[in-house]
Order: structure tokens, then sequence, then C-alpha cells
């Protein structure tokens, strides 16, 4: 059996120059599992839709180390044995030169273990919890901050903005809760705020005594972390009982799908992002709406702009890189820092460190947009 | 209670809310020969069968087999100590062969240990052939040997039947009861039965107990008749005196005010 | 009033009935004669419409082959006692005589108190509960109670004690005189006694007909149906 | 020769052989529609990682796994006794949603929602994180497992299932206890799961709940019933099925139709192949075989007048 | 949450849980009926109410149609799916062998999952409120129009579909045709009729209940999945074969969930219902639970 091994370490793994699997005279093949049927479809499709762009961007660019990049898209339906399965038809099967993107943590965690297995990097999948991004698992690239990063950096942006006395946290139970509670607990520390935690399970038929034990402990703030329906589901029920405190939310309501569906019912919404507001007037993400325009005839949305960013990464390491291989593409990686796409904060790897960024901005629903009220938050580390 | 008693049951009672099915009923089934069961519609012979084979818990009485109660057994102690039925309607498992069909029956025989089976060795082994050998027997008995790997649902009515017998004499039974086994058949297969009946009887000599409305058949069949009428015990004795009992002649064969009782 | 031409009856591949054609003319009692598996229920369930099966059923003129089963029984007044009784088990004794959106008329009250007292006292127990010959009971006078201008008899003494079984003949003789009737029944003596003619059935093959006062015809043709099916099923 | 990627997919086969062998004895031979056979894998598989990330031995692990999928298949057992097919099938359904609840509610020690990674273990000298160890385990197993379901659906209480399956009546008076018959085919076949559900887990190296969920057991009891419910072989067709059809969907790109064939397959199967391919095989070859001999014809009149 | 809940609050929660217990009420009469007249429940019952849930959104979203019309197409939607799952695979597979009717619907449950996913996607969507979002502040506790919405048309639909069966010789009819179809056809039932009639009034009560859960709380292609599954516990608990037992269950079912919801907190309900059922299979009298029996 393999053991995993240091990026770096051993004659296999040092920069040299000779043939990578994945790599021809022509074609650099990256490769990618997502959601793309099954309950956690659409976002997996924006973000598909987002590579794809960034793909052919590059490719009307002249490509890397003067090769096109293709890419193949494996559906994994949300299913953590089908994404490691495709992880390894991937680099089994298809030969990929490693692994770019991706989406959802359980699916994450499932094929993270398999990177170390076959010496692949992988870059940026949008997954948020923190038992990514260390180095358990030294080949995932991370770029996006996980729960508790990203929930502290909401909940700080609202006690400072707002008068918040109470805090309700309304958590899908599990790790996630216990990422947000660390994350929530951290910025709290020194101040008077109660905080109440509100385990959830998916799939409540019901949301009037959660929404009732929320009300009832006086909550003016409450954050949600729950799947869009959910959500939706408890924000309905609280509305039901007239009960109307400030809302926050994780990512998944920044989405225009979410606001084009609850708007109305998320109004006023603070929502953690952790790109750019796809809608806002900084040079380069309007640079970024026109590229994007040009290529696919739409505005982006905030997936769109995810899978745009995990390819842009990803490439900027690969045209970093001494050699077209693996191990180059992997000290590359290590190297990056600072990098700077003007779409997320910069990005900084380093020998031990595979967290890309913890910078968070926060964006407001109103009016059936989404409104950035704070960019990146947090200082780049 | 004398030494040829087979079967016994004692001061029987069975009510289903107001209808009483068996009251008080007390009769003996000898051990050697057939014994029918007669009765009008609804007098409880089919309740008794279920009291005797444990499908039925009466509210008083108790049932003996050679001499032992059997009070406090469920329908497979029953069935181990040598209690067998079959039922009005006939109930195979149609996706098996007739072989296997009737191997079922060999259920009623001396346990032995499932991993032994499995593996196939010592004790198991010889359990596997010595069930192997019983079916055939049984198979044999009732004519069937030809058709033993047949599935149920080939088979004609007649022979339907005969599966569901050799499955309750293939382990050796000591108390036999059938429900109505002549039901539905023609005459042709009803004599054939008939003489598949005296046969499994002669050489396996248990006590069997046959509910039948066909008079004839009775008469040809049974050495020995108990008779009930709404739940009651009437009268038992030889074929040819029960027929000519005026009160059997009354209640079941019909003198034209009876049958509103 | 019932002329079969031809019929041909199938359970999925295998043919049960072959070419029967056959007449019962109004008001007439006709049995139905053979061994078991001849296919005596086949050509009852045919003449209901519930098998597979080609050739023309007409009753009354009309041809029943497109006419949908539950109207044979609404429209053109047949009835059946059914081999195997028909209990609808999860229904009670009066649901059981109702069916077919029928409610009972204090007419068939009497009825049920006279022909079957044992009944009409337990009219609101569950079916399952009664006995063999009692359901059996059951399935007769829910025929008998419709009033049928058709009347399928399939077995109609199954499991039935002696002394019931005379009652329900000479009911079939007195009630139903005028009625026509279709008897299937085992004891071929008892068949003679109670119809006008008899057809004799083997292997789904009428073999032939006799009056049924002609009693040494009847003899003779009993023999052949019973021979020939034995000869057939080896 | 495969290449490795192959290996990995005909190992996970071999496993899930062992799974529907558990749902053949259980379904096909003794009629328990069970809608919780994946949660029994599940148990097998979390218990299994759960123990060795505790520290105990991979062999006792494994014993541990089967001990609790044992567990498992009794509780189901119980309502068994009592209940006809139909509310059975319903409450199996609330028993695999019952093990779901547990996992996502107990995310420190089965990792919850989020799954669980299983740590590379050996095993009488396998690695079964290597495809080529797997492999040979899977080719071991699931040809013993295979070798004693035939030799258990011989035996009498193979026979005992079928009785119960087909007529509890008959069974019933032959002197059969039905309820310990029942008991016996459900700790059968939990016991297969959970071996089944423990390899999975060491040779892929991660488990979440959503693979063993209300959908993973729809997809064995269409495995099953596509191979043949009522023969061993159908449970290696079904497994191949479970594995392979996946793989050949997303190697066309029409991943997101699986679903959809899977339940026309569901459908399909049950009403115009109810024996599975196993039955449809020995259906034509009978066709075959009574095309050599000509119908019985008809008696006719003249045996009639003959008489 | 510190101490007990307020008595208004109380209040609140058992409002609103015996409003989702109407629903489930509804949802399980529909159970009961496809069971009476076909001996069989359908795991794609659920689905077939979510068909027109979520296609009513799409057609009221993409601007095919108004509102009222995109529900009523909706519920046809139901009615339609529901019907031709009983001609066209109920009927036939229940012929073949036991259980495989069970695994057809189980089978129509993986087909309508994945169609609706590929023809409305999987994500989840907010529905016309219908009147969920009214309500007001009564003394003691909080009035949602949602509730007595719900509660009404529950009741009346269940009072008048026993009234049908009580009163009419339907309930025979519906009967007969699941216990022998030979037999009520020989008698004059049309079985055919009868049953894809009782099946499509299943769709339309699915699809009714979908449309009011998705009013309460959003849609998309699984969130009937745990209403399916309640309508399930509440029916095996009170018995397929009766009729006011299951109805009341179903009702107490949602007040039970909610107040545990309220006491334990919210994920302590789905394991809270789970046990009502397991423990009432496994400890009730086996009269209460047991299956038709046909004395031997
Ligand atoms: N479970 C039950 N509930 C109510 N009444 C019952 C039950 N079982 C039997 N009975 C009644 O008990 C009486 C005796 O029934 P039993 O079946 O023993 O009669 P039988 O002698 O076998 O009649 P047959 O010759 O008609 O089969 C009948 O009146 C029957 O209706
Ligand atoms: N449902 C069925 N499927 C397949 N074959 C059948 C079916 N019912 C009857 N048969 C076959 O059709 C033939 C005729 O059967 P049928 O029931 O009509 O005979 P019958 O004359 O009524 O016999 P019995 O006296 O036993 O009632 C038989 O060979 C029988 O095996
Ligand atoms: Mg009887
Ligand atoms: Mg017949």
């Amino acid at each position: 059996s393999s053991s995993a091994r240091q990026p770096g370490g051993g004659a296999a793994n040092e920069c040299r120059d000779e043939v990578s699997s994945g790599v021809t005279k022509e074609i650099i093949t990256l490769g990618t599992t997502l959601p793309l049927s099954g309950s956690a479809a659409s976002t997996s499709q924006n973000a598909r839709k987002g590579e794809e762009a960034a793909i052919q961007f590059l490719n009307k660019q002249g490509g890397l180390h003067g090769r096109r990049i293709e890419m193949k898209f494996l559906d994994d339906q949300y299913l953590p044995a089908k994404a490691q399965a495709n992880v390894r038809q991937l680099i089994q099967q298809d030969n990929v030169f490693m692994l770019v993107g991706g989406s959802g943590t359980g699916t994450t965690l499932a094929w993270a273990p398999t990177l170390n297995q076959f010496n692949v990097p992988a870059v940026g999948p949008y997954a948020g919890s923190s038992n990514l991004g260390t180095m358990k698992t030294p080949y995932l690239y991370m770029l996006f901050p996980d729960y508790g990063a990203q929930l502290a950096a909401l909940v700080k942006y609202a006690i400072a903005h707002s008068d918040v006395k109470k805090i309700g946290v309304v958590s899908i139970q599990g790790d996630i809760l216990e990422d947000a509670r660390r994350g929530i607990d951290s910025v709290l520390a020194a101040s008077d705020i109660a905080v109440e935690y509100f385990p959830e399970t998916a799939g409540t038929t019901n949301f009037a005594p959660l929404a009732t034990s929320v009300k009832a402990f006086g909550a003016d703030l409450v954050v949600l972390l729950m799947t869009n329906g959910d959500t939706a589901g408890f924000l309905n029920a609280t509305r039901r009982l007239g009960f109307s405190p400030r809302y926050a939310a994780w990512p998944g309501m920044a989405d225009k799908s979410w606001i084009a569906s609850y708007g109305d019912i998320s109004e006023g919404m603070l929502v953690a992002n952790p790109v750019a507001n796809p809608g806002s007037d900084s040079p380069a993400v309007a640079e970024f709406r026109k590229h994007y325009m040009e290529l696919t005839g739409e505005a982006p949305t905030l997936f769109n702009e995810i899978g745009w960013v995990q390819v842009m990464v990803a490439a900027k390491a690969i045209e970093k890189a001494t050699y077209v291989t693996r191990p180059c593409v992997i000290d590359a990686l290590n190297a990056l820092s600072g990098y700077e796409t003007g779409l997320v904060p910069p990005i900084t790897f380093g020998k031990e460190d595979r967290q890309g960024s913890t910078a968070i901005e926060v964006d407001q629903i109103t009016g059936g947009s989404l409104v950035t009220v704070e960019p990146f938050a947090n200082p780049a580390k | 209670m004398n030494d040829s008693t087979g079967l016994q049951v004692d001061d029987l009672s069975v009510e289903f809310g107001a209808v009483t099915a068996l009251n008080h009923v007390s009769c003996e089934f000898p051990a050697s020969g057939i014994s029918g069961l007669l009765g009008p519609n609804g007098a409880g012979k089919t309740t008794l069968l279920n009291v005797v084979s444990g499908f039925q818990v009466p509210s008083s009485g108790s049932v003996r087999v050679n001499g032992s109660d059997l009070a406090a057994d469920g329908i497979r102690a029953r069935v181990l100590s040598g209690v067998v039925r079959t039922f009005q309607t006939v109930r195979l498992l149609e996706k098996e062969t007739v072989f296997d069909n009737v191997a079922l029956g060999c259920e009623g025989l001396q346990r032995h240990s499932p991993l032994r089976q499995v593996l196939g060795i010592g004790k198991g082994r010889a359990a596997r052939r010595r069930d192997h050998d019983v079916t055939i027997d049984a198979l044999a008995m009732v004519g069937l040997g030809s058709l033993a790997q047949r599935m149920p649902a080939e088979l004609p009515y007649a022979k339907r039947r005969l599966v569901e017998i050799a499955r309750a004499i293939a382990g050796s039974p000591k108390v036999l009861l059938l429900d109505e086994p002549m039901a539905g058949m023609d005459r042709e297969a009803r004599l054939a039965l008939l003489d598949t009946l005296v046969e499994v009887q002669g050489s396996l000599g248990m006590t069997m107990v046959v509910v039948e409305h066909d008079i004839d058949m009775v008469r040809r069949l049974c050495t020995h008749v108990v008779v009930l009428a709404g739940g009651a015990f009437v009268a038992a004795g030889p074929p040819d005196e029960i027929v000519a009992d005026p009160r059997v002649q009354a209640t079941y064969f019909g003198a034209e005010d009876a049958r509103h009782q | 009033m019932l002329a079969i031409n031809d019929l041909n009856a199938w359970y999925g591949q295998t043919q049960a009935l072959f070419d029967v054609t056959l007449t019962v003319e109004t008001g007439q009692t006709v049995a139905l004669v053979g061994t078991n598996g001849a296919g005596k229920t086949t050509l009852v369930r045919s003449i209901l419409g519930l098998v597979r099966s080609t050739g023309t059923i007409q009753f009354d003129g009309a041809e029943l082959s497109t006419v949908p089963p539950h109207r044979r029984s609404r429209k053109h007044g047949m009835s059946v006692v059914p081999e195997g009784r028909g209990m609808l088990n999860s229904l009670t004794v009066q649901e059981n005589l109702e069916l077919g959106y029928r409610r009972l008329s204090a007419q068939d009250r009497d009825f049920i108190e006279r022909s079957f007292p044992r009944l009409s006292r337990r009219l609101a127990e569950k079916v399952s509960n009664l006995s063999g010959g009692e359901q059996q009971m059951v399935a007769l006078c829910r025929a008998f109670i419709r009033r049928p201008k058709f009347l399928i008899l399939d077995e109609p003494s199954l499991g039935l004690a002696p002394i019931v079984v005379d009652d329900v003949y000479s009911q079939l003789r007195e009630a139903w005189s005028s009625g026509t009737t279709l008897l299937v029944e085992q004891d071929v003596e008892r068949a003679r006694q109670a119809s006008d003619v008899m057809f004799f059935i083997a292997a789904g093959h009428i073999l032939g007909t006799a009056r049924s006062s002609d009693k040494a015809e009847v003899d003779r043709m009993t023999r052949a149906a019973f021979m020939d099916s034995s000869a057939v099923r080896g | 020769m495969l290449s490795s990627y192959w290996l990995f997919i005909v190992g996970q086969g071999l496993f899930y052989v062992l799974a529907c062998l558990g749902l053949f004895l259980l379904y096909g031979r003794c009629g328990q529609l069970s809608l919780a056979h994946a949660a029994s894998m599940g148990v097998g598989a979390y218990v299994g990682v759960v123990s060795v990330n505790n520290g105990v031995l991979p062999a006792v692990s494994l014993v541990l796994s089967i001990a609790a999928a044992l567990l498992f298949g009794a509780l189901q057992a119980g309502p068994a006794m009592r209940l006809s097919g139909l509310r059975f099938a319903v409450v199996t359904l609330a028993f695999g949603f019952l093990f779901n609840w547990i996992i996502e509610n107990t995310p420190s020690i089965t990792g919850g929602t989020q799954g669980l990674s299983a740590p590379s273990i050996e095993i009488a000298g396998l690695a079964l994180l290597d495809p080529d160890d797997a492999l040979w385990a899977g080719l071991v197993l699931a040809y013993l497992g295979t070798l004693l379901t035939t030799r258990i659906a011989r035996t009498r209480a193979g026979l005992r299932m079928v009785a119960i399956r087909d007529s509890i009546e008959a069974a019933r008076s032959v002197g059969i206890n039905v309820a310990k018959t029942k008991v016996l085919a459900f700790l059968l076949g939990s016991a297969f799961a959970g071996t089944s559900g423990w390899l999975i887990a060491f040779s892929s190296g991660f488990i979440s709940a959503v693979d063993f969920n209300l959908f993973a057991s729809s997809y064995l009891l269409i495995a099953v019933l596509l191979g043949g419910a009522n023969s061993v072989a159908g449970a290696w067709i079904g497994a191949a099925y479970i594995v392979l059809v996946p793989r050949l969907f997303s190697a066309v790109g029409l991943s997101e139709s699986y679903p959809l064939l899977g339940g026309l397959m569901l459908i399909i199967v049950a009403l115009l192949a109810p024996d599975g391919i196993v039955g449809q095989i020995s259906t034509v070859r009978q066709r075959l075989g009574s095309l050599r001999f000509r119908r019985p014809s008809p008696p006719t009149q003249e045996t009639e007048t003959a008489a | 949450m510190s101490g007990l809940p307020k008595p208004s609050d109380i209040l609140t929660t058992l409002i609103a849980g015996l409003g989702t217990g109407c629903l489930y009420a509804l949802f399980v009469l529909g159970i009961i009926l496809m069971f009476r007249v076909s001996k069989q429940v359908s795991f794609a019952y659920g689905q077939t109410g979510m068909i027109a849930a979520l296609g009513s959104w799409f057609l009221y979203e993409q601007r095919v149609l108004p509102v009222w019309m995109a529900l009523v197409a909706g519920l046809g939607a139901a009615i339609v799916i529901s019907g031709a799952t009983e001609m066209f695979v109920i009927r036939r597979a229940s012929r073949i062998r036991p259980s495989f009717d069970l695994i057809v619907t189980l089978g129509m449950f993986l087909v309508l999952t994945a169609a609706a996913e590929q023809v409305f996607g999987s994500e989840s969507h907010a529905y016309v409120p219908l009147l969920a979002d009214r309500g007001w502040n009564a003394p003691g506790a909080y009035l949602n129009m949602s509730d007595p919405l719900v509660a009404v048309m529950s009741g009346s639909i269940i009072v008048i579909a026993y009234l049908a069966i009580k009163r009419t010789g339907l309930g025979v009819s519906i009967r007969a045709c699941a216990e022998d179809p030979a037999i009520a056809q020989s008698f004059g039932v049309n079985v055919g009729l009868v049953r894809t009639g009782v099946w499509m009034l299943g769709g339309l009560i699915a699809g009714l209940v979908s449309i009011l859960f998705a009013s309460r709380l959003f849609v998309d292609t699984s969130f009937m999945l745990p209403i399916l599954i309640n309508g399930f516990v509440a029916a095996m608990v009170g018995g397929l074969e009766r009729f006011w037992a299951p109805v009341l269950v179903a009702v107490l079912l949602g007040a039970y969930e909610s107040l545990v919801g309220l006491f334990f907190g919210s994920t302590a309900s789905v394991p809270a219902i789970f046990v009502v059922l397991i423990v009432v299979l496994t400890a009730a009298p086996s009269r209460w639970i047991a299956d038709e029996q046909v004395r031997p």
C-alpha cells in the first residue's frame, strides 16, 4: 500500500523535465468531480459554466506553456462514494494532470485522501469544512475559508454595525454547527452578547417549534446554516409567527438562484461571500464580468465566478511551473504568494500552508439583489 | 380411555362472541382405522381440527394424543409430537418443486444442528440423507414418485391435494387431520384418494381423522364416525350405525324441518 | 338464450378450451360434467368475461365478447356462484351480499330468513369467520337474491352438508324452474336430476351432449368423459 | 490485464456480492422486503471504522462490525415477526432513516454528515486500500459467501424460509417456527451486509451516511431483482449492475440518467421479467427445449366412440 | 434554552402542529383509500404530490399560466400520474408476485424523482403563500391563516370521503376490488374504474397536500419525502384497514412532533416519531397491528 508522501520529498516528487500524465505536446487535461445532478446540482452546474468559460478564456489567449487546456467533468450526485470513484477514474483511467475545482464538503472529504495515494494535486474545491486545507491532505490546495472563518467575519460585521444583544444560530446538526461555534465564539470571546445554538435536521416538516424557540430566546440576530429549502422553511415559519429579527446566512444564499426564489422573504439578510460580489463595480470584477459576458452572453452568478477563480488559480500555478509536471506544479503552488485575482482575496500557499485565504466579503440582500456592504472584511492573513 | 384410543378430546369449548363453535365436546378417535368427522355446516368440525392442531386455543378442555396431554403446546410443538393437518384449501409452495414441498414435512422429524447441515458433516450429513429418503418414501406412498421434480402449478387439482397429503405424512405423524380432502374432486379422483388414504393408514398406522360431507365416501373409508351438530357431540360409532341414527338423520341428512334448528 | 360458438380460451400460453360450441335455451337448466381440469370453470369464466378467449358468445341476441365483465352482470342479469366460493374476506356477510351497489331490501331479508336461517342471524359478521359451508351459503344467497336472468352455478354443493345440498337443489327446482341455469356439478346423478340437458367436457373439448331424461345415454357419455380424461392425463 | 482503476471497481463489485447474497437470503428466500439493507451495511462500515479509529485491531473490528450488524438485524426481526410484507417494508424504512439520523447526529464519533475516512489497514496480510489486495479479498470472500448461501438454501433452514415466503399457513401447519426462521434470515442477511460494509469502508477509505440510505437500499433491491431474486447467481449479476452500470453511465457522460434508469429497471423487471436475468435465461432455454417436442394433440371424436 | 417554554409558545406550537397534523391526516386519507382499493401503498405517493407542487411552481414561475391555473394544472398532473400508475403498473404488478406491487412503486418513486430533477431542476423554491403569510396576534398565541384553512379543508374532505364510503355502496365496491377483482366484476363492479378512480382521487389528495405544504415550507424534488414517511407512520400506527384511527393518529402525530421540537429541540422530532412507530409495532397487541386474519 502507498503511504502519503510529502510533496517535494523523495526523488519521484522532484521537479524535473519529464513526461507527466495528462500532458501531451498540445493538451493539458484537467479533471473534476461535481454534483451535476441530485440535490446540489444547480450551484455545481453554475460552477461548471464558470470553469468552462475560464478555460475558453485561457485557450483564446494561447493556453498554458503553448498547450490547449481541456477539462473532464464527472458527476458525483453529491454522493461521497461516487465522488471518490470519480476521482480514481480521473486519475487512473482518464489520466488527468491535476484536479481543479469541485464542490461539496462530504464529497471532497471522501476524495481528498485519494490524492495522497496517487500524488496528484487539486486546487480550490468549494467545501467549507475545517478538516480540509490542513496538512492532513497536503495535495489539496484550498481557496475559500471554512465555515468557522465565514461566520466569524459575518458576525463581526453584524455586531459592529448594529445593536445586537442575542444571537441565535440555527444550523444543521453536526460538524457544520461545531465549525460555526468555533468561529462565532472566537469573535464573541470578550463581549457580553449571548449566543444560543439551535441544531436542525434536514427534512423538518414543521418549523414552528424551531422558530418559536428562537423567538422565545429573543434573538435579534439569527444566523442560518441550513439547506436552501430548510432556510426557506424556517423563514416562512418565523414570518407566520410575526417574528422578524435580523438574518445572516452562509454563502448558499448569495447565489442568484436563491435571490430569485427567496429575495422577498430574505430582504435585508447579511450573507457571507467567499468571492467578490459578481455585481460589484470594482475594476477587477468589472473586467471579469466583461470577459464572462463576451464568452457566454450571460451575466455571471456567484458560482460562475467561483468556477472561474478555481481555474484561474490553478492556471497561475501551471504557468509558473518550470515544467508541466505534477511536482513542478506543486512547487509552484507552494510558492504562490499574494496572487491577486481581484475576485478573491490574495492567495498565498506555503510549504506547510494549504489555506489560500481566510478573508470573507459581507453582502446584503437588498431589493432583490446582492449589495456589497464590506468587501473582504478580514484582512488577508 | 382404552389402549386403542389415538386421539381423545375432553370437554372442549370454543366461543366466538355469541357463537359457540364447540360446546363441551368430548370424543375419541381410535388409533387404528380411519375416523370420519361428520356434521352439518357450522357444526364445529373445522374448529375441532383447529384446536387439536393448535391453530385455535380452546376456552376449556383438553386434547390427548396416545394418552399424553397437549394442553400447553403451540403448533410447532404439536407437529413435533406428531399432530399434522391439511387445510380445506390446498396450500403449497408454488415456486418450489413437488419434492421440496414434501421435504418441508420433514420438519416434524428430529432436529439436527443447522451448522452441521450447512457444512455437510457428521450427523448433519446423515440427517440430510434421511430427509431425502423420507421425502422419496412419502412421495412413493401417495403415488407421486414420478412427479417429484415438477412444479405444483403444473399439476391437476387432485394431484395437488396429494402433494399436501404427502407433505403431511413425511413427518410420520401419529395423528393426521384431513379437512374435506375430497372437496372439489371428481368421483374417480375421490376413489383414488380413498385407496391412497387407506394404504397410508395401513402402512404407517397413524390415527387419521377425515372431515367429509360425501357420505358414500365416508362409508367406504371410515371404520369409525363421530358426529357433531351445533357445536355439540351427537353420536359416535361404526358408519352404518351412525347413518341409521335418527338424530343424525335429522340434523345431517335432513328430515325436512331440521334445517331451521 | 345463450349461444356459444367456437370458443377457445387461454391461460397465458396454455389453451384450456378448444372450439367449444354450446347453446342454452331460455328456461332450461343445462349441466356441465367433466373431470377435474376438464375446463368447466374455464367455460364459466369465459361466459363471465374473465379469461382471454376467442369465438362468439351471444346472449339474448347480443354479442358479449366486447362487453366488459361488470356489464354482463348489471345489464344482462347474469349471476354466479363461483368456484371456491369467492368470498370477500374483509367484508361482512351483508356486504358480501350487497356487492355491486345493491342494498338488501326487506324482501331480500325475508328470503334469507327463509332459505338460509343460519346466515340471517350473522349478517353483520365478518364473512371470514364463517365455516366453509356457511360461506358457500353466502355465495348461493348472493346469486339468488339478485333474481338473475341467467344463473351460473359452479359446484354449488361444495362443502355443504347433504341436508343443505338437498335443500339447494329443491330450491333450484322450485324457485328457478322458470329461470335459465348453467350448472357445474361433480355428482353426475344429481346433475342429471336437476337438469334438462347435459354437456360433457374433457380436456377442453365438448365431447357430446345428452338429454337428462335419457339415462342410458348419460351413462355412456359419462364413461366416455371420465375415461378419456384419464387417458389424456396418463 | 485490467488497469488498477478497474481492479478497484471489480473489487468493490465483489464486496457488493456479499451484500446482495444477504439480501438474496432475506428477500429472495424468506420474502422479507427490507429497505434497510444498505443501513445494515452502514452499521458494519461505521462500527468497523470507528472501532479501528479507537485502537481496535482490524480483525477484532470485523467481528465487532458483524456483531453490530447482527444486532441491527435482530432489532428489525422483532417487528418483522408480527407484520406483513407491506407494513414490514415501511418499518425497515424507518430503521434506515433512524440509522442515518444517528450518524448525522453523532459528528464527533462518526463524522456526521461529512462522512468519515477509514484508516488504511492490513488484515491477513492484505492491505485493503490496495486494489490488488482488495480484489483477492473480494474473490475469496465472495466465493465463500456464495458457497455458504448455496448450502444454506439447500438445508432445512433454507426450505423453511421459502415456506414462509410462499405460504405462511403451510409453514405453520408443518410445524415451522416462523419467528425463529425470520430471525435467522435477518441475522444471516445482516451478517453478510455488515461484512460487506466493513470491506467497502476499508477498501475505499471513506464512508458517509448517504451511501447507506433509502436510495442505496433501493439500488440493492434493484440489483437483486434484476439478477433474479430466486438464485444465487442473481446476486453476482446484481452486484455487477450496482458497481459497473453507474461507471458506464458516467463514462458516456449520462450519469444524471442513472437514477431514472434504476427506477425504470425496477418497474420493467418486476413487470416483464419477474425472475430477473437468471430467470430469463432459463425460460429461453426451456422454450428452446420445448421446441423439440410436439404438443399433445387433443382427443378426437374417434377416441370417444372407441370408448 | 433555559427553563420551560412559555404557555403562549406552547399554544402557538401546538396550533401549528395540529395544522401540520391535519395535512398529515388528509395525506393519510389518500393512503388508506388507495390501500382499500388495491391492498397497496405507494412509495411514489408523496412524489406524485411533489409533481403537482413543483410542476405548478414551474408553470407560474415561467409565466406560462396564471397562478390559479398553474395550481389546477399541477393537480391535474398528479391525478393523471396517480391514475396511470394504477392502470399500467400497480394493477399488473400485483398479479405477478406478492411484494412486487411494492417494488414497482419504489421504481415509480425513483422515476418521478429523477424525472422531476431533469425537467424542473433540483433547486428549492419559494411557493405561493396561500394565506401562510397572514396571521394575527390573538391573546395568548399567534394565529396563522394557513392553519384554519388547512384544518377546514382537510376536515371536510375527510368527512365527505367517510360519508361516501359508509352511506353508499362505494365502500363495499372499493374493498371488493382489492380482494377479488374477478368476483367484484362478476357482480357488476366496474373494477377498472373504481380502482383507477380511487387512485386518481389519491393523486388529487397528494397534490393538495403537497401544495399546502409547499406554501408553508418550500418546494423542490425531495420536500415530500419526510411527509411521506410521517404519513406512513401514522397509517401504520393507526392501522391501514381502519378509517378514523389512522386519521386521528396523523393529527396527533403532527402535534406531538411539534411539541417534541419545542421541548427537546428540532432534531429530536425525527427519532421521536420513529420511536412511536417501533414501540407501537412491537408492543401493541397483535390484534391492533395484524393483517386481516383468514381462519384456517
Ligand atoms: N373466528 C370465528 N369467529 C366467529 N365465528 C366463528 C369463527 N370460527 C368459527 N366460527 C363459527 O363457529 C361455528 C363452527 O365453525 P366450523 O368451521 O368449525 O364448522 P364446520 O363444522 O367446519 O362447518 P363446515 O362443514 O361448514 O366447514 C360456525 O358457526 C362458524 O361460523
Ligand atoms: N389460472 C390458471 N392458470 C393456468 N392454468 C389454469 C388456470 N386455471 C385453470 N387452468 C388450467 O385450465 C384447465 C381447465 O381448468 P378448469 O378450472 O376450467 O377445470 P374444471 O373443469 O373447472 O376443473 P375442476 O373440476 O377441478 O374445477 C386445467 O388444465 C387447469 O390446470
Ligand atoms: Mg369446516
Ligand atoms: Mg372448476
